[in-house]
């Protein structure tokens, strides 16, 4: 047995892994397949003000070792939200957290000063990456001032654990990450999806209908590795790695890159028991190892 | 109608043209309940180019052997690999997934119209119908004689119109060309092709007021609801065809009419 | 019949099929596998002023669709190359393009001096954009100002066809782009590779001397792709497109996004015949299109 | 010995141990010249895990058959693939690739020693030592009885002397612990095995300053000399070990002696 329990702010979590906001539902479409208590936390869906309906189909292109999505955020707005969907949420056992979007600062504050109101939400993940809405998302992630502004914004009025999902999409990940903290985050995550595309040859048509997408999966996993790796040695807050995390090696190689925790994204597609098995992998890892805790290889590479 | 993921035993690998072959999988664990038109996520392995699971339609079921048919058709290296799948060899599957068709009530009169691999469903669901006791008709289209497929298990369950694109078979023309589907009564119609097949066909439903389900293949990454990527616009807003659908009563979609 | 050439500058190419500086060797490593008469260039090695051993061992790793590398720039050197290794590439029947490395502004203008004097060598491909060395390279690549200074310093000692290789690891490619352009470059070419990294979870060390390397193959396609489609957008300059071509579908995919010549790179390693295999899908596609020049589909995507 | 890319078709797998296999492969076109020390880059197709080439050593060489034979170990992926590969599949390759041991002159007495997958190119080069009228010695590591691979082949050509490191076979410990590779005399040595075995090998051919070759098994993306991942430092700067090697005369590495 090792010890997996791990810390985000003021959050305990009984292990560090957690679902990707976006590719994980509310949760309940993977109860046929696992039981949600075995994990860390899981991130629902990218949550609006408003009720959205997303980008035109077609929506998604299959790469090399990933996938391009152009989803678009569609939700059913906080309203829906808490009064619909919320209840369930409540009842489970393990850490829900919510991805908060916006168009404009006061929706991102507005957002999050909701849900703060809600008990059973501990923590909000601020999706500043989004590449797939034309307002707000990643404008906010790329660009130093307006991270600042939003982060500090949503810090004023929300009091349990921020976290700051930072965009890949930049120069020097290093500056959102000291950004993050510098305003108050207890905790950045990254990455979110790289800006990509795809042309289908035959048709001489965009494969997305907003021409680019978000690029997940295997593909990603080296840039992201190695911004979470720059970004641990930044910041002090916790860093939770996530881009293309399919097993339990994967995910240990951000563990010792020098995430807290992880996500898994677009492998639940795939493998929607992939939250579980890479729980049980980290587990086998530090065992065979002789590790007594997970703490013991966070960051482990320099 | 839990869903799971599980591998199970390829236990035949028939081709039927040069591009389609119907796929037998045994369950050790035993099959669940699953319905006509419901799908399963394949991974395929071995195969470079395929990240994703693909969606294929139950063909058929055969409960008393744990049996599960696909009849597929090669459309690149997803399909490809699959069709070189050999007896013995492990075919992991999430299924069952998606809603299913509208079962006929005691004594309606029943068309199942499609062609291609769209005819997937078909089987199953007119076996279902057969089993409550109606005999389903089908129409089912083709491009012409040679890629005419599983006329004969058709047969078994109830009358057979075909048409082919040049007339070498059947009635030359579309499905919907084919007298008795624009003529008899007809209290549902069910369908499953290429999009402007399924069109036509619903066209002529809306036109003459009748009951028509349709079967959808968009694009899907996840087939469990967790990935949006395969909405349809409809009149209660973008769906999930994979969890709301593949099966879709055609007054709910946004197509426009045309046909 | 379809008719392949294009211009990059004042550089007439039989086609726009070039193969990628250090994916290539000096071409002659590749004379067993194919005619490089039948490719529109090639770019030789990066080159530096003085020889350079690279990094240390290991250099590459493998990721899903792609791999890391930290070369490093490893070369003999100009007076090596004036010496020995220019007379044979004189000889060849196809363009011969080299690509100019340094530490210091300084460095990147005495090698592009020294190479305009060579008469077989029309064109330089500077690049302000490896990841694999800890001064220069990928530093003036993903600093405006520096990249403005450094090509516009180069402008003034090189006449003949200047092209810029940009780095892809920045917030917004197209800034890159026109700086490019208003320098005086005759032409882009992108992407290099994204900075990435690995590590070996059994041994827990990175998998890379150099801890980060730049990743380059099918998984960064997406991104390269996006990013030519914005480039070529932005400025009126040729764009040459490369970043993860592995066959004919590739390349056109670049060239509809508006890329009017290609690199094939990583893809030579698995396949050294993929550069004049392109050229010839290239052929087929627009033969069934019944496209009479390559120019129909040059940026087709909007 | 012109380089070419070429689909060979597999002719034999067998398996040796748990995690051994001999592969062979046919050239229809005609196999060119060999040398032995030569490798091959083999295309690992059907593996998603799999993007780059593996090298692997030439283990042997029929000329009368065009047939290759390559000794692989099950380490990853690739291999793993390539282990289960039938008779007439194909198997592209790039080849020949790399240097060559430097034969010996006549009359010199030479001894041949390496392990586990190291053992591969040993075959080749003894054979063609023997067929140059020389008769080779061989000293072959293991872990243990059951890890032993290809005696008898090692045995038609020369004297063979086994190690294991548990002593089930042979003489107790390492290759350099038999004790002929220590007394006699030898006038070149050829080695290649895992790194320390290399080391310990070259440590005692330094010290007696017997000519010795290793060849080295570092990780390459190409094969060709275009990517220069290969490198291994030398006294002459870095070479590729894929061109410049995979053998390279001890006197050369800047490898700190040890062992
Ligand atoms: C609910 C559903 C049921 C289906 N049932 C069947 C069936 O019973 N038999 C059958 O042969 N085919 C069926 N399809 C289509 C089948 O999924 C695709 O042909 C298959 O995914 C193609 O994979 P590939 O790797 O062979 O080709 P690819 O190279 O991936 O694609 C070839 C073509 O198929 C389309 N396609 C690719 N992926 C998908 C996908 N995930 N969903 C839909 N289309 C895709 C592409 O746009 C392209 O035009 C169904 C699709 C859906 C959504
Ligand atoms: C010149 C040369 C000759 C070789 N000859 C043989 C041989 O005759 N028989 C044999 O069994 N093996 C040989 N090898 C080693 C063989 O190439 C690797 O075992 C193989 O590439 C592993 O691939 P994989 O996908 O099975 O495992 P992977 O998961 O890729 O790797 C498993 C292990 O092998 C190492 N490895 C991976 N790729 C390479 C590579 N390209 N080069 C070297 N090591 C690598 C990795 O570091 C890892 O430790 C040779 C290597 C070289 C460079
Ligand atoms: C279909 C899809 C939808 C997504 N939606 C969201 C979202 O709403 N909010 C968000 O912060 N990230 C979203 N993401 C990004 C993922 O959470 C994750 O950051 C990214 O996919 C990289 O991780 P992966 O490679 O493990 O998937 C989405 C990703 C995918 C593939
Ligand atoms: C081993 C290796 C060495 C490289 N060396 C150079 C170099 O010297 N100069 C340069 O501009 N790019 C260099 N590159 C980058 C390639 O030219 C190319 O920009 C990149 O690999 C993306 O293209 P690809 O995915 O087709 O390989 C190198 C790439 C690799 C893999
Ligand atoms: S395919 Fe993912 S939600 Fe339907
Ligand atoms: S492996 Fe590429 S140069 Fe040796």
């Amino acid at each position: 047995m090792a010890d997996l329990r791990i810390k985000i702010g003021s959050l305990k979590l009984r292990n560090p892994v957690i679902l990707a906001s976006g590719t994980c539902g509310y949760g309940a479409e993977l109860e046929d397949f696992m039981d949600l208590s075995e994990l860390g936390a899981i991130i629902v869906k990218g949550t609006t003000l408003e009720p959205r309906e997303g980008n035109a189909y077609p929506r998604m292109a299959e790469t090399a070792s990933g996938m391009l999505n152009a989803v678009g955020l569609q939700n059913k707005g906080i309203d829906y939200f808490e009064k619909h969907i919320y209840p369930h949420l409540a009842e489970y056992d393990t850490h829900v957290i919510v991805n908060v979007n916006g168009n404009t600062i006061e929706d991102y504050v507005e957002l999050s000063r909701r849900l703060s109101r809600l008990n059973a939400i501990p923590a909000i993940e601020l999706n500043i990456s989004c590449p797939n809405v034309k307002k707000g998302g990643m404008i906010f992630g790329t660009n130093p001032a307006s991270a600042r502004e939003v982060i500090s914004a949503v810090r004023n009025v929300y009091s349990k654990t921020l976290i700051v999902k930072l965009s890949p999409n930049v120069t020097d990940i290093t500056e959102f990450a000291r950004i993050s903290e510098e305003e108050g985050a207890e905790a950045i995550s990254l990455v979110n999806t790289l800006l990509g595309m795809a042309i289908d040859v035959r048709t001489m048509n965009p494969k997305l209908s907003t021409v680019t997408g978000g690029l997940s999966g295997p593909a990603i996993k080296p840039v992201a590795l190695r911004m979470v790796w720059q970004s641990a040695k930044a910041v002090k807050i916790p860093v939770i790695g996530l881009g293309g995390i399919m097993n339990a090696d994967d995910a240990l190689e951000f563990i010792m890159a020098g995430a807290t925790a992880v996500q898994v994204g677009t492998a639940s597609f795939i493998e929607p028991r992939t939250g579980v098995e890479v729980v049980k992998g980290i587990e086998r890892f530090l065992v065979e190892k002789d590790f007594d805790s997970i703490s013991r290889i966070i960051g482990i590479i320099n | 109608m839990k869903k799971r993921v599980e591998d199970l035993t390829v236990t035949d690998n028939r081709r039927l043209t040069d591009s389609f072959f119907v796929l037998k999988v045994h369950s050790a664990e035993g099959l669940p309940e699953i319905n006509p038109g419901q799908f399963v996520q394949a991974l395929v392995t071995e195969s470079p180019a395929t990240f994703l699971r693909r969606p294929l339609s139950v063909h058929d079921v055969d409960h008393s052997t744990n049996t599960v048919s696909l009849l597929v058709q090669v459309a690149g290296p997803g399909t490809e690999r699959l069709s070189r799948l050999i007896p013995g060899e492990n075919l992991n599957l999430i299924y069952p997934l998606g809603n299913a068709f509208t079962l006929p009530s005691a004594g309606e009169k029943v068309l199942l119209t499609g062609g291609g691999c769209g005819m997937a469903p078909l089987l199953y669901l007119g076996r279902k119908i057969h089993e409550s006791g109606i005999k389903p008709h089908f129409a089912l289209g083709f491009r012409n004689r040679s890629r005419v497929l599983e006329n004969e298990e058709f047969k078994k369950l109830g009358q057979v119109w075909l048409s082919t694109e040049d007339g070498s078979e059947g009635h030359k023309g579309f499905v919907t060309d084919i007298p008795a589907f624009r003529d008899e009564h007809w209290d549902k119609v069910y369908c499953c092709g290429p999009e402007p097949m399924m069109k036509a066909v619903a066209a002529v439903c809306r036109k003459r007021e009748i009951f028509c389900e349709v079967s959808l293949e968009n694009l899907m990454a996840c087939g469990m609801g967790i990935c949006l990527c395969c909405i349809v616009p409809t009149t209660s807003g973008n769906l999930c065809s994979c969890t709301d659908g593949p099966v879709f009563n055609i007054k709910d979609l946004k197509w426009q009419t045309s046909g």
